[in-house]
């Protein structure tokens, strides 16, 4: 339809009446409030507009955007999510869910959609715990940490989201945080422009069950030297006063000092759109390294051709090759006989 | 029995008897072709006006090794010149390619029945593959049969030799020298297997003409010899008039919700993932793209069924079709789309069980996963179809209800439906159902839960739709508005209203009208796919001069009941409840009726046989 | 009702009446500690020797912003000097916090009753959080109900100004002078809360001490002033003799379990995911390393059970809990664990459904589930817990049957034996059943289906048994070879023996004996969660000179029945079958026996009050 | 057990009575006839090791094993195999899985097994395709598969099992191929030495719904141009002659020929030791670029703590601090009052 006959939107057209029932101090009202604004940007009808979600503190989210919204069941999100946009490709479908719902009950559905590329937007809030359930550790809680089923620490060693979500083939993938309100704008807006599958990780904060999971990187003055933001076609630069940066070596990746010899343009320059996985799964890992900083931003945004609009093409052409199908015919078909009166 | 004795050509003079029906069983490995074999002398049979029903006898999913034991496939064939009901208990002429066929088969031929064995496969070592210590051709195990030994092979090879094909290609055509001696026997044409294998093998003329050789070279062998004294004649039966085709359970139910597709005019979702016996329907409509059907072959059941509650929800006829152990998975999924009241058909096609069971055995025994297998009161509507062309009928119906009432519908059939053929009466275009469709578009007044007075159906409100966004969900709903809500009444009420939403389609199907006696000594109730060998077994009794009066409900719609059952239920002094399963249907009727009804369970994973229901109601009236 | 007066300190001189029984509600925000306060009033109570029953009742899981109606938390405490059975049906005293509190909990307060608000926090949006539009204390809301009007906050801040700290610090106090009136209120000691607080606050004394001394204020505020005219006195209990404390169901579940192990010599493993209200239950068992329980938090519930299935496989004992929606994706393995017939012990703590339903209320709703929700014919064994204290017992007589049998078992609590509390009289660990276990070593005509020809249990052969390696599976196997087999008269063997040895369950159960009348007018049955009001309405029927030959029997034995059950049933004129669902057991009732009992169905996501129940008796004996 | 008092297996002892019920032809014949030739050389009592599956032909696997056996149903068989290893950490656990049943419906299980680095041994039969159930196409079939339930071709974008494994954690990540046994037997021997969870991609042929899916790689002549081995401290050579191989070029790789200045020890020397899945990911996406070769071997095998063992561990050390738990003792704990007679 012709944006020009759109109506002008505002956040408050993606408010809803119902009270919202997070814990004060929740980092899910923070990309709540983003999500508003970047739909009220995006040119697009609200009626288009649909948020799924599985279940969770997380997938609570769609209760509060006035625009079609279907609170499903636990980790069901993603399929749910598929059929709906199977249907109705043009729908602008997104889908809300935090770590337990789409990496631990719905891990299989994640990796499925993302292999798929079906073009569904999906709001990874990652507070790496179990909110809901008044906490339990997540597949993303860090080894050894104690929570309501581990009081003796937890054993398992977390996913990343954004390896896992690239090893299953996704073709855009991104990491932005609850607090840093521009900066998820911007990543919402980027996954909104992407045409496949587009995972957003979401660093949320649950200060009730998980107070400060992310302390180090939202924290004022420690951020800048834990964290290095990944922007298109930019160095990769960080610290304080933008003094480090990551550099090639060999296979590898290396912290440099900039300075004495060493400038921006030696360091390593961000290309989201390398074709090769291998490039952002590289990124993915560096926060592991000793001394390196965490990615946030879009770390993998490829083209590639939507499931949705495969799956419409293909009946388009079997239509154009034999012609819509006629019942009759259809019921008539095979070897038939006539018994007489 | 009507006897002529005609003259054949060849001089030889043989008694043609005119009989009522036959039942022929192909058998022989996976490899020999048994299939097409059974499915050309369907056809021609069918072609000729005789009734029939069919029924394919797989080997377990896994091909065995060539000339095992677990390697044998076999294909059924019932004709008749009067209406049947069932493939047949026991054959009158069976074809074994090899060893390991005849020691699968033999127990199901009748005494003094045809046997027609490829004795060219009879080899030390094929003896041995199919577990024979001895020769059944040299020792006595035969006796007792019409035994005609055929040396199909060799017979074949020199029918060919011309052709200059290579001998494994020689040896493939041998189905088709046993169809021609069965042929013969049935003094049937070939025309129709002929144009058939014109058209299948348009590419390879040559092979064309080779498989047409061997048939003729079957059937000019049997002319030629003093093989056969008799040869057969079953005419016409007096079927209702009307164009037919043979068609199976799993076809059919594809041909419905196609049907129901246009006839609602909503694109039709397939979300499945397969599973034995299901798979076929996802492949069948995998194929009608030229009808918009979308089929997404998902990671799992639970993407299967999520996704169809999915399409449903943006406005498609969603559906997904599985069987026990996919059925199981699918339980939760159920619960929300009870819980949001969106139309959805699941197709549930039976297998024997519990957990893995017998994959391609069928089986009646999820009636009570479907009533009951779910968390908390989730009540849903379940539908079984009764043969494979009524399957056809199923679909619609199960599409109808759901459409019209805002629910999800379970669709029951089994493998035995789902594999199994029969002519089927295709129906005109006009005389489907119709399945009207209303979406909400006005903005005023609009509630998700505000339901139809007469339906309790809410309504359909789809994304895209200006004005209409709304948030649903599986969290318990303030009755009318929709919203989150966690009051005491109000869930009360809303769990009552999800009830007799479903209890109101009771009034919106047909009563039950008994075959047979409207009341009496004996009534018989069933579902699914006992109705052929329970309807052929009455038929029996009744041609056997049996004196009792009894009646037979056989029930499509299993929740809700038709309204009238109980007091059907009243009207005999006795009811008999035949099920594959340990008495499911039994156990509700008992529930709901306080009726004393008896179960007669069967649970081998294979359909009752007609004498076994004769001799159980015998069992009962005594 | 005696009444002493007695003078106090003060000189002021007041009644003291001995009253039989009381019941208690602390209602406030999610952030004002109502469960610490009941549970200190409750331990009071308890040491005192008094009856006593609770129940918490939470907000929904999340946690609502602070004054509002969703985030209202309460707790209740029902004690007294003679047995009592459930939290009570309303309240005597209660104690709100705030406006929100106040007007979600007052109609639960009897008339006349006893009413404490905490006067400060009753300003402008107090009363605009709790959707109020008017003050209750002003205009005539709480005419009819003896309203304490305090201002706690500010009579809290007094008592600690010496202290020094912060004012949020101070008001954290508060519920503890509330608590302190309460103790005054009811003549009792503070001594155990003073012990308690030493010991929660040993790192912090200074907390301790505001705490003590708020509660002291309070208790001598109540001292002090004129506001009470009355204090209570409720004398101890005469309870059976011996070791108490203070129980939920969930924490008594978990005992059990690790009692089960021990007694067995059996290592626990618990694969889990998390759902409310069955989360506790991991919870606890995490905690017991030291006993050697494994626990293990599986990514979905398909793996939390599929894993308990390998840990049985590998001889220990495997168990998994959850709750109605992860049951549901249960079913497809437990049909697994019937096929390979191993012992497993599955947790249903039931809630509201269908779906995600009502996840914090309880209700019965999953009962045909546990006996029907799987695919084919899988019988399973289900028991009930019918009070906090008996998870205990329960858990020990499933883990019994699911290791005797080989077989797994369904254990049925719900929300409100999960989270209710009642004093529970700790077991020597002689009374303990034992728990025998035999696993096969000798290789000596081990055959992995041959059955114990009483139990009809298969031999359990672990992994790492020299000589017994053997394969097993879900496909249908050879009675006892368990090679595959999908011989049709062999799958029908099997199928009958796995029934039969569920049913053989019942020669290993006692009979039920009816409690009151042994026969006569009516016969109330129930089972799970329900037994408290129900056999409450009873006593109160009978205390009130109810002439009516009233029995009841309470099943926990589900699956399969007491094998007297049938008979007991002919023995009274009308059965009622009181459940918090739509009539499940009433069904199975009906079907089985064929008798025509009635249901009371209450499905409100909250139990039945002891007064519906006897006004139902009183109904259907009219 | 010290192993000198082991019985001497031979392969035979690991075949059972069990008629083999897969069709003639089958590339799962030469799978089962190796892992029964290194069972025998695993100086492992045959009672200690257990063989796990779903459902599937692959599956079936364990009737023909004279082992312990559990076929489960499908896609389950890694959480039923934790289930045992987390009680009998001592046994040797193996499961048998195909492409569907380990990547569609067990997607889930398998990558949360590799992430709590279960000591479990996967062999994972990929013949892209569902066999059992008569040839749909599977995750890791090629796009555009024609196959019964897709007759006008597959819309999805294959997995690559490999990336997804390490993607997941995985601490081991192999491919073999059914035909060669020497290989094969190779790499299922260092899967068996591998403490934790290993996941053996075994390229499998189905010859009746799906012939000739690796024919590039298999057929005499085109193998070696098709192929490279992966050998740890060897250098990735390939082709006809051992004319090619692989280099470091940047952050990526490049084929050369060898030769004119160009020397093995110029090629990327494997290192499957690399503490960064970054290095092993890089080598599994190589394939998918123009003329390069399919990698087999051995991509990833680094040390971790089992799963099992941390589990167990845990338990002692709670009972070193506390005692073995006595249940009178628990039974009685917190407050409790005698009610006296
Ligand atoms: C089938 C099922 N299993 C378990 C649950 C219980 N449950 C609800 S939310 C949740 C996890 C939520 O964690 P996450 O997805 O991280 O969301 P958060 O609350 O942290 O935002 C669980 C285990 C459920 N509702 N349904
Ligand atoms: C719950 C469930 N869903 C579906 C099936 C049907 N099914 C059996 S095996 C299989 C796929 C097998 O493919 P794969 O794992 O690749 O094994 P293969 O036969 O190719 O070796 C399917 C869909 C089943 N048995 N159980
Ligand atoms: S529990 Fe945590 S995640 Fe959930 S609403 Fe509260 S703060 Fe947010
Ligand atoms: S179907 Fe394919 S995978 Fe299965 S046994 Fe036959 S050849 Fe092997
Ligand atoms: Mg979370
Ligand atoms: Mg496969």
């Amino acid at each position: 339809m012709a944006t020009d006959t759109l109506p002008v939107y505002t956040k408050k057209d993606f408010q809803t009446d119902q009270e919202v029932r997070w814990c004060p101090g929740c980092g899910d009202y923070a990309i709540l409030s983003a999500v508003q604004s970047v739909f009220a940007e995006l040119k697009v009808p609200r009626e288009k507009f649909v948020f799924i979600s599985g279940i969770g503190c997380s997938s609570r989210f769609p209760y509060y955007m006035n625009t079609f919204g279907f609170h499903t069941i636990h980790g069901r999100a993603p399929a749910v999510a598929t059929g709906v946009k199977l249907v109705h490709p043009e729908l602008d479908v997104w889908v809300a869910t935090g770590d337990g719902d789409s990496l631990s009950i719905g891990g299989n559905h994640t990796i499925h959609m993302l292999r798929r590329n079906v073009g569904l937007k999906v709001l990874m809030f990652n507070n790496r715990i179990y909110g809901l359930t008044k906490g339990q550790y997540s597949p993303t809680s860090e080894f050894g940490k104690k929570a309501k089923s581990t009081p003796f620490g937890s054993l398992d060693r977390p996913f990343d989201p954004i390896s896992l979500a690239i090893g299953a083939e996704a073709t855009f993938v991104a990491r932005s945080v609850d607090v840093f309100q521009q900066h998820l704008k911007d990543t919402l807006k980027a996954a909104a422009a992407h045409k496949g599958s587009a995972y957003v990780e979401i660093l949320q904060n649950c200060n009730i069950f998980n107070d400060g999971a992310w302390k180090t990187l939202t924290e004022k003055d420690a951020r800048s030297e834990h964290m290095v933001q990944l922007e298109h076609g930019k160095p990769l630069v960080f610290g304080k006063n933008r003094e480090k940066g990551i550099r090639e070596n060999g296979l590898n990746l290396e912290v440099v000092q900039l300075g004495n010899g060493i400038a921006e343009h030696d360091l390593l320059i961000h290309d989201a759109a390398n074709p090769n996985p291998a490039y952002a799964f590289l990124l993915s890992r560096m926060e592991y390294l000793p001394d390196f900083p965490t990615p946030i931003g879009v770390f993998r945004s490829v083209e590639a051709p939507r499931y949705e609009d495969l799956i419409a093409k293909q009946i388009q052409d079997v239509i154009a090759q034999r012609g819509k199908g006629d019942l009759g015919k259809l019921l008539r078909a095979g070897d038939t006989w006539e018994v007489k009166a | 029995m009507a006897t002529i004795t005609t003259p054949s050509e060849t001089g030889l003079r043989r008694k043609r008897e005119v009989i009522d029906q036959a039942v022929i069983r192909f058998a022989g490995d996976s490899g020999d072709g048994m299939q097409i074999t059974g499915s050309q002398f369907t056809n021609t049979v069918a072609l000729y006006g005789n009734d029939l029903s069919t029924f394919p006898d797989y080997p377990a999913e896994i091909r065995a090794p060539a000339g095992t034991l677990p390697g044998v496939s076999g294909f059924q064939v019932h004709f008749s010149s009067s209406e049947i009901y069932t493939p047949g208990d026991s054959v009158d002429v069976l074809i074994a390619m090899n060893p390991a066929a005849l020691k699968v088969n033999l127990a199901d031929l009748k005494k003094n029945g045809i046997l027609i064995v490829n004795t060219d496969s009879f080899e030390e070592n094929d003896l041995r593959k199919a577990q024979m210590t001895s020769n059944p051709l040299e020792d006595h195990t035969l006796d007792g049969f019409r035994l005609f030994a055929v040396d199909l092979t060799k017979l074949t090879r020199a029918a060919l030799a011309e052709l200059g094909l290579d001998t494994k290609s020689m040896d493939r055509c041998k189905n088709f020298f046993a169809l021609g001696m069965c042929y013969w026997l049935y003094n049937r044409t070939m025309d129709s297997t002929y144009r058939w294998l014109d058209d299948k093998f348009k590419k390879k003329p040559l092979l064309a003409e080779a498989n047409k050789l061997a048939m003729k070279a079957g059937y000019s062998y049997c002319e030629a010899t003093e093989a056969f004294q008799v040869t057969y004649e079953i005419p016409p039966a007096k079927l209702t008039p009307g164009m037919y085709r043979n068609i199976s359970g799993n076809a059919a139910l594809a041909l419905g919700f196609v049907a129901a597709s246009q006839k609602s005019g909503l694109p039709l979702f397939l979300g499945s993932y397969p599973i034995t016996p299901a798979s076929d329907i996802l492949h069948e409509l995998s194929m009608y793209k030229d009808f918009g059907v979308i089929t997404f072959q998902a990671e799992d059941e639970i993407a299967a069924i999520t996704s169809a509650i999915g399409a449903a929800y943006a406005g498609a006829l969603g559906m997904t079709t599985t069987s026990g152990p996919g059925m199981a998975l699918k339980t939760e999924a159920l619960g929300l789309a009870v819980a949001v009241e969106l139309p959805l058909v699941v197709c549930d096609i039976q297998r024997g069980g519990p957990s893995t069971g017998l994959p391609t055995k069928t089986e009646q025994a999820d009636l009570l996963q479907a009533l009951y297998g779910r968390n908390s009161e989730a009540p849903i509507p379940v539908i079984a179809a009764s043969s494979p062309g009524d399957c056809f009928w199923v679909a619609l119906e199960a599409s109808r209800i759901a459409v019209k009432y805002m629910v999800p519908v379970i669709v029951l059939s089994d493998g035995y439906l789902a594999n199994g053929a029969e002519p089927w009466r295709i129906p005109e275009l006009k005389d489907l159902p119709e399945i009207p469709v209303h979406f909400v578009t006005d903005p005023e007044g609009f509630l998700p839960y505000k339901r139809d007075p007469q339906t309790l159906a809410r309504p359909w409100a789809i994304p895209g739709t200006p004005g209409l966004e709304h948030r649903i969900g599986g969290i318990e709903k303030k009755d009318v508005t929709g919203n989150i809500n966690y009051e005491p009444l109000n869930h009360e009420k809303m769990v009552r209203l999800r009830a007799a939403k479903v209890e109101a389609i009771a009034q919106d199907i047909p009563e039950v009208v008994p075959a047979g006696e409207p009341d009496g000594d004996l009534l018989i109730v069933s579902w699914g796919s006992t109705y052929g060998s329970i309807t052929a077994a009455l038929r029996a009794l009744q041609a056997a001069g049996n004196t009792h009066r009894i009646g037979h409900v056989h029930l499509r719609h299993l929740n809700p009941f038709p309204r009238n059952l109980g007091e059907v239920l009243k009207r005999y002094k006795k009811v008999l409840v035949p099920e594959m399963n340990m008495g499911q249907l039994l156990q509700v009727l008992r529930a709901k009726y306080l009726v004393d009804a008896e179960g007669y369970n069967k649970i081998q994973g294979r359909p009752f046989m007609v004498a076994e229901i004769e001799a159980k109601i015998e069992e009962v009236l005594a």
